[in-house]
């Protein structure tokens, strides 16, 4: 029985547009830019009821980030938006020097991630992202899983001081985190389990609580968590959990290189080497298609977490 | 002879060129009337079809388009159909090129597509082209296709030679090819389309300074100056201002035509081969409107990047003669 | 008072403004001659010093820069000798300025160094006008110090409000600040400039039109047309071609005035003034000489970012007046 | 006693200017692209002597990577120079479209790459660049550890089909691969041990050799291998080592995130997990400075290295 149930499902996009517009009522110090993507962003609440804190740069990211960068000097707190890949990739050394080296104030928020955009392709589906932000000194990095948590974050960054990036995405998803508290930095522990720890963030959070209840049939118990902040990483969480299960399984919609799987396989080597078997795009380009299609062809089902978990638990020695 | 036929017909039959007599080709049942006139090899096809035949090409293509966009739901129909008539003109009346598709294109006029989201039309007018089945539009966006929603080579799709859809990037490697023909003593042209709004990106400006430097005279560039972006109006979004004083002022040879009157297009592009070879690269600014050809799409950013549903699909396609057979 | 002694002495121990008297401060021992007229408050202090002082600041500001390189041997003498009078007549006649410095400077004029390379004469003018002591100036490059070879607001040095080095940035940040006075209703200028090669990274075209969109009438920028980069002239490694024209097609009022010149530099940025405010952004096209001041380093890229050995340094410091104490 | 002796230092970005004028002689394919660094990049060879094929971009790294990539379109082999920083985080999304995506034959070359650029401090001290390139599918990346290496390295380039980064960089640095094959892919085994493997690349090699000194005398036997090619992981010379000495220690001249040390780190927790230590910078900017002043001050001297072997050594089980 799959653990958490839902009656809505809504894109994670939609809960920053919904954070982003509560912010303007209560912090008339968050403003908002985008680069000619404002809908597909769901800014236009924001817009409309803030238009002279919402700024539209036009086709042009790199000068997005520095106008951002420069508003921050000044107390703002800018909130910038565009799709993932344009949001780190085009602009990664504009976000380095400008806004992560300089320390500034800057919310990058990053819609259309992954695969899970569908039907545009490769060209935009960044799978990278996640490993370019995490590797910027104090960067914070949250993935969150569904509307209500992106909501939450977008909200929380209002108050959390410092460089961000916030990844979402483009298609429906369940929502199934509503009520549950949102804390930067600190792990949401959604099943308790004691055979195998299953770390997920972003869409894979409920791909892996759909997992966990095939498991389950199956006589595993698996212990499922939210890693929605990839940076700073809750170790304590990650440790814990794998001191009790002894293997983990990491489910990301992300490259295998560089993102919450090699974090999690970063603790483990160096505080308690442990099998990991990870759930991610097998270093490949994505393509076109409906979104679930193409969780499938890449290897992110549910099914793919189960077995992986299988072949996790029979790792440990 | 025979390649002539394949742009149009795409019969798996005939792609290998030795195996059928030019009178099997010519007696074909699927051939249109229109095309029982001339019929060129693609490498010297310029301007063999007449302007009525051009026409008929382009409504189909039309056709193609928001059939493609409407059967996956997605994709961008607006700025394909603005750009309709420059691609049937470059295709069927300018480029020397080989439908069997050499990726490195020695001694063919090379196109690059920049603004990559305008895959349809592109996609349409390689099939009817024979650069592959026109049945394979079908697979538009579709698991598993080659044609991925913006061009890629990654599934060796023929006719590609490089992915875009991340805006900016068409013109450098527009130069690099061109570099490469000079390096090669290849004096064919290299073409590349570009947004208007995509010139809001900062790698288009320089490129072009590169270009005017390094006297890239075999570069031949348009923008389809539609005047829309996703947001809305150029103007409102980030207003390019006197376009033409910008290109000039970075040292290119600018001029203007219409772009969804087919023979302005056709004079526009002779015209461009006419200022190229003079050390300074062309740029056409082409005065098009999005979603040309279906009357309830035409000069919106709404229809940039957005599918018709059935009954929208009905509407456009009883406004685009059906002229070759739809896919 | 007081401000304007800090500027010039960086005496610690009146960094408290209401601990001394205004007597000791102008007789304190240590204050150079050239001082002992007129002293204002930073915020005010526009125009109070005359030519000759001006001047002299800016001979010992060139001094600090060649013995800031030599001494770590590495650095960017070249273009922060050649725009030694831009940040003199800035910093000393120009902007309203607080040393105590506030990263938000609500209410102050700012400055945005795109072309972070020539922090040499950032720092050197920064420390003279006192926002830090001027001994510090040699900690320039050197391990643990706030002076990094390009200017970072990491280790926290007063006058720094962001990182700059990898050129093409600094516009848009600038922007980012107007924008933000703009919001606040400050109607002070915010200030930055480029290098004349940076103008070839398109992100300065990006900013540039958005600028014009927007109005960003509170924005002068300034180009150090010094007409070298790091691999030789401009012109050769890739051409501005006419850059007035270019930026005035980009929407911006574009004006020229003489960079090694203090007059015409203080007249160009008070001109630049009355530019401003009319709905356009205002952009100076300052021509200067790179390395400016020392025989043999003027006019070549050779010394776009080569240190003098001490023999270089003794020849260069030769022909600097010593104004003020050498740090 | 130090195993490898040098008699002479030199820069590694020497050494790719050495390998792309030797290149230019026996192959009129390979072209090279420099944005205002030919004299940085040791271009200056190549664009004498060829000075068709030579091209000035100016400083517009965007456009130089299109440019490389529509110039292998009519299979010549372009070589771009710059900077580390500008030739991967300025450039990523335009790398990733128009090189990686379209799987296009196009060498990118880096200099001035990690802490030891020195003085010009941490605007252009990349340490994250190996970390975005070996997140893109089909990429080969490859860092030499001296001025030998990276000339043989960059030869092997001439041959080798696909895109590819090649990182180097500043400071005079002992010579001691001379007369050593280099195959991209594989591993070199510096120094055979038993106790603990360390795993280096680049600069830090001599450092890992002269750890290992260090740590013979202190009658601990460490195994020195040279992953030159980050990718593709010569995942079998890894694992084989582990497999014998029990642990492994990392040095990089990269971010602790998503450099040699997580790919080692992948590689071990799912196929052998086994304790590691790092030796990388600790997620931080650097700094202007003496460049062995700043490997000292970040952790990344022999001492650090010997200290992790021996931490390493001791959480086996
Ligand atoms: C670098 C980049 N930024 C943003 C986008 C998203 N995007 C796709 S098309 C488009 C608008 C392009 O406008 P224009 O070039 O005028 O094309 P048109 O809408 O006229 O077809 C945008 C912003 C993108 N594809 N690439
Ligand atoms: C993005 C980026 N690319 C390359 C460099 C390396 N670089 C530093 S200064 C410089 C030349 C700049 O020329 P210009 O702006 O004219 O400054 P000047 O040499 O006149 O001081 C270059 C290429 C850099 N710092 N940033
Ligand atoms: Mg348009
Ligand atoms: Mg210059």
């Amino acid at each position: 029985m799959i653990k958490y149930s839902f009656t809505e499902k809504k894109d994670t996009r939609s809960g920053f547009g919904a954070g982003l517009h509560e912010l303007g009522k209560t912090n008339s110090n968050v403003v908002a830019l985008t680069a000619d993507l404002t809908g597909s962003l769901k800014m236009d609440a924001f817009k409309k009821d803030f238009p002279e804190r919402f700024f539209q740069i036009g086709i042009a990211e790199a000068n997005m980030i520095g106008i951002a960068a420069g508003l921050s000097i000044s107390n703002k707190i800018p909130f910038t938006g565009t799709f993932a890949n344009f949001s780190t990739g085009r602009v990664y050394d504009q976000i380095r020097q400008s806004v992560a080296y300089s320390g500034k104030n800057v919310k990058i928020c990053a819609s259309h991630a992954g695969l899970t955009l569908g039907e545009d392709g490769a060209t935009h589906q960044i799978l990278e992202d996640v490993g370019m932000m995490k590797m910027l000194p104090g960067m914070t990095v949250i993935v969150p899983a569904d509307y209500a948590q992106t909501k939450a974050a977008t909200i929380a960054l209002g108050e959390h001081v410092g460089p961000t990036y916030l990844r979402f995405g483009r298609p429906n998803w369940p929502i199934f985190t509503a009520g549950r508290p949102f804390i930067i930095g600190k792990a949401d522990k959604m099943i308790e389990g004691k055979d195998v720890s299953i770390f997920a963030n972003g869409h894979m959070v409920w791909q892996a609580i759909e997992a966990e209840a095939i498991l389950a049939e199956k006589g595993i118990s698996a212990e499922v968590i939210n890693i929605h902040t990839i940076k700073p990483l809750d170790v304590e969480a990650i440790l814990a959990s794998v001191q009790k299960t002894g293997c983990a399984v990491t489910c990301e919609e992300h490259q295998i290189n560089g993102g919450l799987g090699d974090s999690v396989a970063q603790v483990l080597s160096r505080f308690n080497p442990s099998p990991i078997e990870m759930v991610a795009v097998n270093d490949s380009f994505g393509e076109s298609g409906p979104p679930l299609d193409l969780l499938k062809k890449y290897g992110l089902s549910p099914s793919n977490i189960v077995e992986a978990a299988e072949k996790a638990i029979k790792r440990k020695k | 002879m025979r390649m002539a036929f394949r742009f149009l017909l795409n019969l798996k039959e005939i792609r290998d060129d030795s195996k059928y007599p030019p009178l099997f080709l010519l007696q074909h049942p699927k051939i249109p009337p229109i095309f029982a006139g001339k019929i060129y090899l693609a490498h010297t096809m310029a301007k063999e079809y007449d302007l009525i035949q051009l026409k008929k090409i382009a409504s189909q293509v039309r056709r193609d388009i928001v059939r493609m966009v409407h059967a996956c739901q997605s994709g961008h129909p607006g700025g394909s159909l603005g750009c309709t008539e420059f691609f049937v003109a470059l295709y069927f009346t300018q480029m020397k090129h080989d439908p069997k598709f050499n990726m490195d294109g020695k001694g063919e006029d090379l196109f690059f597509l920049s603004n990559g989201h305008i895959s349809p039309v592109w996609y349409s007018v390689l099939a009817r082209a024979g650069y592959f089945e026109v049945s394979e539009l079908a697979t538009f966006r579709k698991l598993g296709s080659r044609l991925q929603g913006h061009p890629a080579t990654h599934e060796h799709l023929p006719g590609i030679r490089i992915a875009s859809g991340s805006l900016g990037q068409g013109l450098s490697v527009a130069l690099g090819a061109a570099q490469a023909k000079k390096l090669d003593k290849d004096d064919r042209f290299v073409y590349v389309l570009m947004g208007d709004g995509e010139q809001q990106e900062g790698q288009v400006w320089e490129a072009a300074m590169y270009a005017a430097h390094n006297k890239m005279d075999n570069v031949i560039a348009t923008i389809d100056y539609n005047g829309q972006q996703i947001d809305g109006p150029v103007d409102k979004i980030l207003s390019l201002l006197d376009l033409k004083a910008k290109w000039e002022s970075f040292g290119w040879i600018v001029q203007e035509f219409e772009g969804n009157d087919m023979q302005a297009v056709i004079d526009g592009l002779e015209k461009a081969k006419s200022l190229a070879g003079k050390g300074k690269p062309v740029m056409n600014l082409m005065k098009s409107a999005m979603g040309f050809g279906v009357d309830f799409m035409v000069g919106t950013h709404k229809w940039h990047g957005a599918a018709p549903n059935d009954e929208e699909l009905a509407k456009a396609l009883a406004q685009l003669e059906l002229t070759l057979a739809d896919y």
